[in-house]
Formats: C-alpha cells, structure tokens, sequence
C-alpha cells in the first residue's frame, strides 16, 4: 500500500489531497505510469511532467527514484515559498 | 528556534531583535523578509499551502547546510502558510556572522533553496478568482550558483 | 528619513518594521546590522569617530548611486558615532525592491562603499588602552566588484 | 587661507583637529610636501602615504587633486565605518 498526497493544483485538479493505492512499482516514473491510466483527471496532470515535482517519503526525489520501501509519494508543481 | 512555520503573523522587527541578541558574538547581521506585494492593487489575499512535516524538514536541512557552508553564528527562517494579507510578512531568514560576507552569501543561499526546495505553493485571490503563482525559471537557475 | 548619522542609539527591529511599513509595493527587503563584538570578553567600548558634513553627504551620495543602480522601491542608511557598548548596533542599512535579487545586491553594495568611502573611524577601548581598528585591503577590494 | 581638518590617529598625532594655513600648493601632492616641512610629527604622519587619504572641500581625492578654489582640506587614515 502506498499514500499518495497531492498539493496545488495538482490537488485541485484530482480533486482529492491524497488517495491510497496498491502497486507493484518500482520506480516514481512506473508510478505514474500507472497513475495516468486511472481516469482522465490523472491522465491530464501527468501530461505533462515538465511542471510536476515528486517526493518519497517527504524528500524530493527524481523520477528515476526507486520506491522500494516508500510509504509516501507526493506530486505538486515547483515550489513558490520565499 | 531555528526553523519556524505556522499560520500565525509574525513581528519582523521582533525576530530580528530576538535574533540579534541571542548571537552577541556575531558583529554582521542580515535579514530578508518577504512580504504580500499587491502591484496591480486588487488583490484580496495570498493564500499559502504547504507540506506539513516535509516543509519542517526541507526547511531544516536547508538551515543546516548554510550553518556548514558559511562561517555562521546562527541562521533562522521563519515561514507562514494559511491566507495573508497585502502587506503581511510571508517569511524571513535572517543570518549572523562574524564577517558581513558571510551572513550575506548564506541569507541568499537560504532564499534559494527556501524558493525551489520548500514545499510551499502561493496563490493569488483578486476579484473572487484564484490563481496559482507560477515558478520562475530564474529561482531554479539561482541554485546553479551555490 | 533615508540617511541618518547620529550619536543616539536605534532599534533595529523598529527600524525595520518603519522602513518596511513605508514601501508597501515591495515584495523584498533586505537588513544589514553591524554590532559592536567583543570577540576576547575585554572590551570596553568602541569610539567611533566621524567626519561631520562629509558624513552625511557621502552617505548620500552612495544611498542615490544604489537607487541608480539597482531596481529599488527605498534604501536607507543609519551610522551611529561616539561611545558605543558592546553589543550595541552600530549602524544599519536597509533596502526594498520588487525582487529578491536586487535588494540583496543593493544593501552588499551599500556596505561594501559605506565601509572605504564614509568617514568613520572606530577604536576599540580595551583595558584602559584604545587602538585605532585598522582598515581590512579585503573592504577596499571589495569595491572593485561593483 | 586653507582650512585644514585631520582624524584619527592623524588627528591624535598632529595633537590638534584642525589648522589654518597660508599655502599657494596647487595640489593634495604639493601641500602634503609643504606640511612635512612644518615639524616632526607632521613629517612623521605624510612619511607613508599608503595609509593617508585626503578629502578636498569633503570629496574624497587623489593626492593629484587641484587645490583651485579649495577651502578645507582633510586628512585622514582609511575609513573603518560599517
């Protein structure tokens, strides 16, 4: 099992802030994969992956990232703190 | 405290004072506050999000590296989340050092890293419509530098 | 006011939040604040002594060259002279600008022509003795980048 | 009639903040060779001109500044402000 969590408008747009999944993913990038196949609204905000950014277990990570042991992936688009 | 983020206002004048006098060694003395800027002048309110649990830890790990980066006596940020106001202060850092250099070169290494590595998104509500500020390019080129 | 020389103590903190509170249009703003340090726990007090007139006037000049050259909504400028204590802020610049950049460049420019181009000189009162601190070839050099 | 104004240890060395002269030097140069000639402690403080600097009428100057229209002249190590 594995806890998404979705900040901005990638939240907005799923319309959800986190959902729970079951997967056989390695690596962030299989994630998504799978992700962009469950409905449109996954499909739309995976698009495109130049304007999302992903972390494991609340580190920022590539999307070559392995999830072997993560508990938490999140996905949000490039931070605007400061 | 080092790292502080919450929903409450803060004073920016406070903390500096409150910061300055715990670090009597230090002679240099930098801040930056980042506040609600209203440029067009409608706009209602700026609303943060943020990570709770990773922005606490980015946060600190990004105070941690300036601390052994640069000759510090002491680094702190502060940020807030939740809706502000035009003219409310968003966040601050705010360095000390023995020599100015130094407490210049790690406040803007803390504003880098705090802009592209903080999970923190801002959005921007004028006239009933809310709008998701965009990252510039030029906050992520900042971090080339250092 | 934009430049102030002067004997009496300032509150840096309040000084901050009025520079602030004055330029609501801007999203940055940057502090500098030099306090006096007693880095070996034996000095008594720091002199500084200052050119009246050429003071106020370089000051200026170089409040007016950073408004020039960089992006700014304000820029201030606060040097203390006469007997100082230490711990005691000594003197303060403060800039705003619509980006972070610019702010902090500006009050790094500030500093470094404030340091080599406004007469002042400081002493430091240890033990009875007093010396004059010698200027640093790394201040002057400091010039050159701008 | 000049109007010569001294700081810090130049100040304290000459033992005075100030003096008035009578001089026809067209320049810093030439005044600082006039000034050496008054006594010890003035040939002491312009002996290394590395560690003086001038301010002509309260402009910071070479020491190749005219002296034209000149009405204080100042004299002074390097500024240690900040």
């Amino acid at each position: 099992m594995l806890d998404l969590r979705y900040f901005a408008w990638v939240r907005e747009r799923l319309g959800t802030a986190s959902e729970r999944i079951e997967t056989e993913a390695a690596t962030v990038a299989d994630l998504i994969e799978e992700l962009r196949a469950i409905d449109e609204a996954h499909a739309f905000v995976f698009a495109d992956l130049g304007g999302i950014r992903a972390a494991v277990d609340q580190e920022l990570v590539g999307f070559d990232a392995s999830l072997d042991g993560a508990r938490e992936v999140a996905f949000f688009p490039p931070m605007t703190g400061g | 405290m080092s790292v502080r983020v919450g929903e409450a206002a803060f004073d920016p004048g406070a903390e500096l004072n409150a910061f300055t006098a715990a670090v009597a060694g230090a002679g240099a003395v930098v801040s930056f506050s980042g506040i609600v800027r209203d440029l067009q002048g409608d706009l209602e309110a700026m609303e943060i999000e943020h990570y709770p649990g990773m922005t606490e830890s980015a946060l600190q790990a990004i105070r941690d590296e300036a601390m052994t980066r640069f000759s510090l006596t002491d680094a702190m940020i502060l940020h807030r989340h939740g809706r502000l106001e035009p003219g409310a202060p968003i966040m601050m850092v705010a360095t000390a050092a023995p020599h100015r250099a130094d407490a210049f070169a790690a406040a803007e290494f803390l504003m880098d890293y705090l802009k592209s590595r903080a999970p923190f998104w801002k959005k921007e509500v004028r006239a009933g419509r809310a709008d998701w500020v965009a990252a510039r390019d030029e906050d992520e080129d900042a971090l080339k530098r250092w």
